[in-house]
């Protein structure tokens, strides 16, 4: 029995026995319970890392759950596959790989950030289950499961926005998510009956290979893609995100980005791999643009204007997935034309799924670095710091490297991947590029604003006992700073090894079909 | 419908970034070096010039809050600023009566067109 | 919560006891008969809620121990992924102990483990942690409700209004 | 005002859902089911389960119940931590 | 036509009133009951697809004379919809009284201290 063929199984498995199991090694005491907490969110890196290695080595893996032999998609006789089947092609390493690593950095700042803390215990099974929502909507191929995933992913960033539950921000931030993101989900299911009425088929290959469009399709299509535009953050429906991503703790507002990024990838698998070239029109690639364009520009010009750095850092969250969406939006929207496919949508698709992983690295980081910053000073307002570099020069190094990869300051990896998108745009209309590059100037703007105030400038007197930054926290923060330099440094590897394959991926349906209903298509 | 653009030099080369950073290094200590010469650290050249006041001790009195930063860009946008208060109200309800139009919209055009 | 009268406390005493057995019959014949390991652990978790109802919470939670009921869940949930990761031979979740049933009617199926193998088993690992769970959100729930004062009781530093 | 849109946008959306609905099938004839026919068939003489629907919760989509499992524990976990003890303060 | 799908305008219907609640209803509590109403809309839209006329339960051990049986799938989809959508409603009915104690109110229109 080879190990490799099970690693889509333990990639899910090994965070849930974390999460399940935490209640019993917090009995051990403080240090075992850490200890538990960074061996299971290291071991879920590694398998990320193997399965990635595996995947880009051997095509698209798919693992039947229960199966008898886990490769064997179609029981004897029959059309479709009748069990969960989690099929993971080059894009879904790709979004676990960069999932899994902003999990282990903030597994790692959690350690001293919520020392203070009561309910550890259960914030580490939480975290973990986060983990495991986000990383089950990357590697699923079922769209029930895809719902029970996100509905996980949900459920514990409900409990995480609201740990710090003495806090009414916090309990109110965690309520208006609820709201939105329950109908959502229900959204989801809604969409995922209708396709399940019609087709009785739950797997996204197999529903790919019958999808007819018809009236039944284009409502589930229209559900499944506003849904996801919510809990991804798209233009009308981001108003939650401000609110969940700046009252959750640092290490949580971390995963929560690439929480987001997992809906997106949700968006996209079923505009290629389900829905694909049988869309009959183009509305929803120029929603995704549109949409795209919309949050790019509206969110970044409310981050110049936030005086609390985790809020400004969360509408910049929302303009950079404004990006992503107006990436492959341009690749959706010319599909079925190979040569113009070619020519830029090639292009813009692998700038949106670099910036995908950029943006989880980056974001990450500022996010962490934020976090540092309240817990070295115990606020969160940027009027009330000042003279930081000299407490902390370490952090200041971090959170310059993150913001100037966030601007797209030229020798940094989110220029490599905006500079993609730059190109393509231009070939739908040059308008869409200024709109991009005017939000990439207001982003650089508020970072300015932020490094200038809150580490630039004389020490302030209030601040004179702020707290040293302990090592774990440099740890978490030192990981996601070595991705940055390492996609910084290698972009030429990083396009051909990382995204090219994954950008292939997201293009190829008739691949992700093939892969699950054999030759038969 | 568009020319197509292309930069020249692939997607990206990063060592030319990295001699563009190093001349551009060079320059900056260039003109840094091009400065005054007679200025010496730790004499009353270092002090700050407060318009003829003295000093405050604490540093908050003489840093500028982050609620100053662009002031010309934020009282310029005011009105949309103002707009775009209204559409961040921090009622729930209204949150999810966007969506709701956003999905009747997104719908309605997928269906009808 | 005050209690109720001594007619409803005595029949809920009663009654009590027969939902947990009633549930506990629900979760075991789960792959025979409707019902199953969700619906039998929802009907334990009633025998709580119907103590809370009947004698007031206040002397409920002195009665019950929630560590007896972390224990449910935390089990429940273990032996689950336990049973999953058994069948890793073939794959994850793989029914290792089924019998086909024409060996299973032919005599050939194993002792006292029923012929649908891990169905049956994960029937009861998913009982235990659904009475497990669900009691505890009901004992919680109600202890939350008597917590008057959110920041007297949780006074947690750190996260204080910016 | 607002809330007369937003209440207009149900409609519409119950409407297209009302359109839709009608074309799924007609109630009471699924046209296709060949993969609830293999559950039907196919899960008393693998599995030897009489009951199908168990057969399917824990066999044949049994990843599902890992994850509503874990729905249920996070849910249990997030309301434990929110009603937490919490440390007094001193 | 109408008259034949009645099960399926019964779902929509269902939806449309959990829709409304949810937008119009001012009280938390009831946005809370809206919310649920939409997932049992849903569940009933799932176990509604599954039905064949003349179908008996997908049981074989008390299976009637009828040879059909309706579909297992929605059923078992239900099942795993409904402990979501309970575990949901707890967590949310417990944000809400940890909103109360907070806040004092109910009113969702007064739960605004995020903004801008």
């Amino acid at each position: 029995m080879n190990w490799q063929a099970h690693l889509p199984a333990l990639l899910l498995a090994v965070p849930l026995l974390g999460a399940f199991a935490t209640p019993l090694f917090s009995l051990g005491g403080k240090t075992l319970r850490n200890a538990w907490f960074i061996v299971v969110s290291t071991f879920v890196f590694l398998i990320a890392l193997a399965l990635w290695h595996e995947v880009s080595v051997s095509g698209i893996l798919v693992y039947v759950m229960g199966g008898e032999n886990f490769a064997l998609t179609l029981p004897s006789g029959m059309k479709y596959p009748v069990r969960i089947i989690l099929e993971i092609d080059a894009l879904s390493a790709f979004m676990v790989l960069a999932g899994s690593i902003t999990s282990m950095a903030g597994a790692w700042f959690t350690l001293s950030y919520m020392d203070r803390f009561t309910g550890i215990s259960r914030f580490i099974s939480l975290y973990f289950l986060l983990t495991v929502g986000m990383l089950g909507m990357m590697v699923t191929g079922d769209l029930f499961n895809f719902f029970v995933f996100i509905e996980i992913a949900s459920v514990a960033s409900y409990g995480l926005v609201a740990f710090w539950r003495d806090k009414p921000q916090a309990v109110e931030a965690s309520f208006k998510y609820m709201l939105l993101s329950q109908v959502a989900a229900m959204l989801v299911l809604l969409a995922v009956g209708f396709l399940y009425g019609k087709y009785n088929v739950l797997n996204m290959g197999a529903l790919g290979s019958v999808m007819q469009m018809g009236l039944v399709e284009k409502f589930a299509l229209a559900m499944l893609f506003s849904a996801l535009a919510l809990k991804c953050g798209a233009f009308p429906m981001y108003l939650w995100i401000p609110d969940a991503y700046a009252e959750a703790p640092a290490s949580v507002s971390c995963l929560l980005v690439t929480v987001s990024q997992a809906s997106l990838y949700g968006i996209f698998r079923v505009a290629f791999s389900v829905y694909g070239l049988s869309m009959t029109n183009s509305v929803v690639a120029w929603a995704m643009i549109v949409l795209g364009l919309l949050s790019m520009l509206i969110a970044v010009s409310m981050a110049v204007v936030q005086h609390e750095v985790k809020r400004l850092m969360s509408y910049h969250a929302i303009s950079q997935t404004g990006y992503m969406l107006l990436g492959v939006g341009i690749g959706l929207l010319v599909l079925a034309d190979p040569q113009a496919l070619a020519e830029y949508g090639f292009t813009a698709i692998k700038g949106g799924v670099f910036h995908i992983f950029n943006h989880a690295m980056y974001k990450g980081l500022l996010f962490l670095t934020a976090g540092t910053l309240f817990y070295m000073t115990g606020t969160r307002d940027l009027n009330k710091m000042g003279g930081l570099i000299r407490k902390s020069p370490i952090t200041a190094t971090m959170f310059l490297i993150a913001a100037a990869a966030i601007a797209g300051l030229p020798p940094m990896n989110g220029y490599a991947s905006k500079l993609l998108i730059y190109q393509s745009s231009f070939a739908i209309h040059p308008f869409i590029t200024v709109v991009a590059l005017v939000t990439s100037v207001l982003t650089l703007a508020s970072f300015v604003k932020v490094f200038q105030t809150a580490f630039l400038g004389p020490e302030h007197k209030a601040l004179v006992n702020a707290k040293k930054v302990p090592a774990t926290m440099i740890i978490g923060m030192g990981m996601l700073t070595v991705a940055i330099l390492l996609l910084t440094f290698f972009p030429t590897w990083a396009l051909s090894n990382l995204v090219e394959p994954a950008a292939k991926a997201l293009v190829d349906q008739a691949g992700y079909i093939a892969a699950i209903m054999g030759g038969a298509f | 419908m568009w020319p197509k653009v292309v930069s020249g030099f692939g997607y990206w080369d990063i060592y030319v970034w990295l001699i563009f950073l190093a001349i551009a290094c060079f320059f900056t200590m260039w003109l840094r070096n091009t400065g005054r010469q007679d200025y010496k650290e730790g004499t009353y050249q270092d002090e700050i010039y407060f318009s003829g006041n003295d000093v405050p001790e604490d540093g908050e009195d003489i840093s500028v809050p982050a609620d100053s930063a662009y002031w010309g860009f934020t009282k310029f946008f005011r009105p949309y600023y103002d707009f775009m208060a209204l559409f961040h109200n921090g009622l729930a309800q209204d949150y999810l009566g966007y969506f709701v139009v956003f999905i009747a919209i997104l719908t309605a055009l997928i269906v009808f067109i | 919560m005050k209690p109720l009268s001594v007619v409803v406390r005595t029949g809920c005493d009663m009654f009590a006891w027969f939902l947990v057995v009633f549930g506990a019959y629900v979760i075991i014949h789960g792959d025979v008969t409707p019902g199953g390991g969700f619906q039998g652990g929802a009907i334990v978790a009633t025998f709580v809620a119907l103590l809370l109802v009947a004698h007031g919470g206040e002397k409920v939670l002195g009665w019950i121990k929630l560590d007896i009921y972390n224990g449910f869940l935390t089990t429940g949930l273990l032996l689950f992924l336990l049973l999953a990761f058994s069948g890793m031979g073939n794959a994850f979740l793989y029914n290792f102990l089924a019998v086909p049933e024409a060996v299973a009617q032919a005599g050939g199926a194993h002792g006292i483990i029923p012929p649908s193998g891990t169905i049956a088993l994960m029937d009861i690992a998913v009982g235990l942690e659904v009475a497990g769970g669900l009691t505890l959100i009901i004992m919680y729930m109600f202890k939350g409700s008597i917590m008057t004062n959110i920041s007297e009781i949780g006074g947690e530093t750190g996260h204080d209004n910016w | 005002m607002k809330k007369t849109i937003f209440i207009m946008a149900a409609l519409i959306i119950a409407g297209l859902m009302f359109g839709a609905l009608d074309t799924i099938h007609p109630f009471g004839q699924p046209g296709d089911f060949a993969m609830d026919d293999y559950y039907i068939h196919h899960a008393l003489e693998e599995r030897s389960s009489e009951n199908i629907v168990t057969s399917i919760v824990f066999d044949y989509r049994g990843f599902d119940t890992i994850g509503e499992a874990a729905v249920l524990f996070t849910a249990v976990c997030s309301i434990l931590a929110l009603f937490r003890e919490g440390a007094r303060k001193q | 036509m109408i008259i034949g799908n009645l099960p399926f305008l019964t779902v929509g219907i269902l939806f449309l009133i959990g829709l409304l609640a949810i937008l119009r209803e001012k009280n938390m509590i009831k946005i809370a009951i809206g919310i649920t109403i939409i997932e049992s809309a849903v569940n009933m839209f799932l176990i509604v697809l599954g039905y064949r006329l003349g179908g008996d339960i997908p049981v074989h051990f008390l299976k009637g004379e009828v040879d059909a049986m309706v579909l297992p799938t929605p059923q078992a989809l239900t099942l795993t919809a409904i402990v979501i959508a309970l575990a949901t409603s707890a967590l949310m009915l417990s944000v809400i009284m940890l909103l109360f104690k907070h806040y004092g109110t109910l009113n969702v229109d007064e739960i605004r201290r995020l903004r801008g």
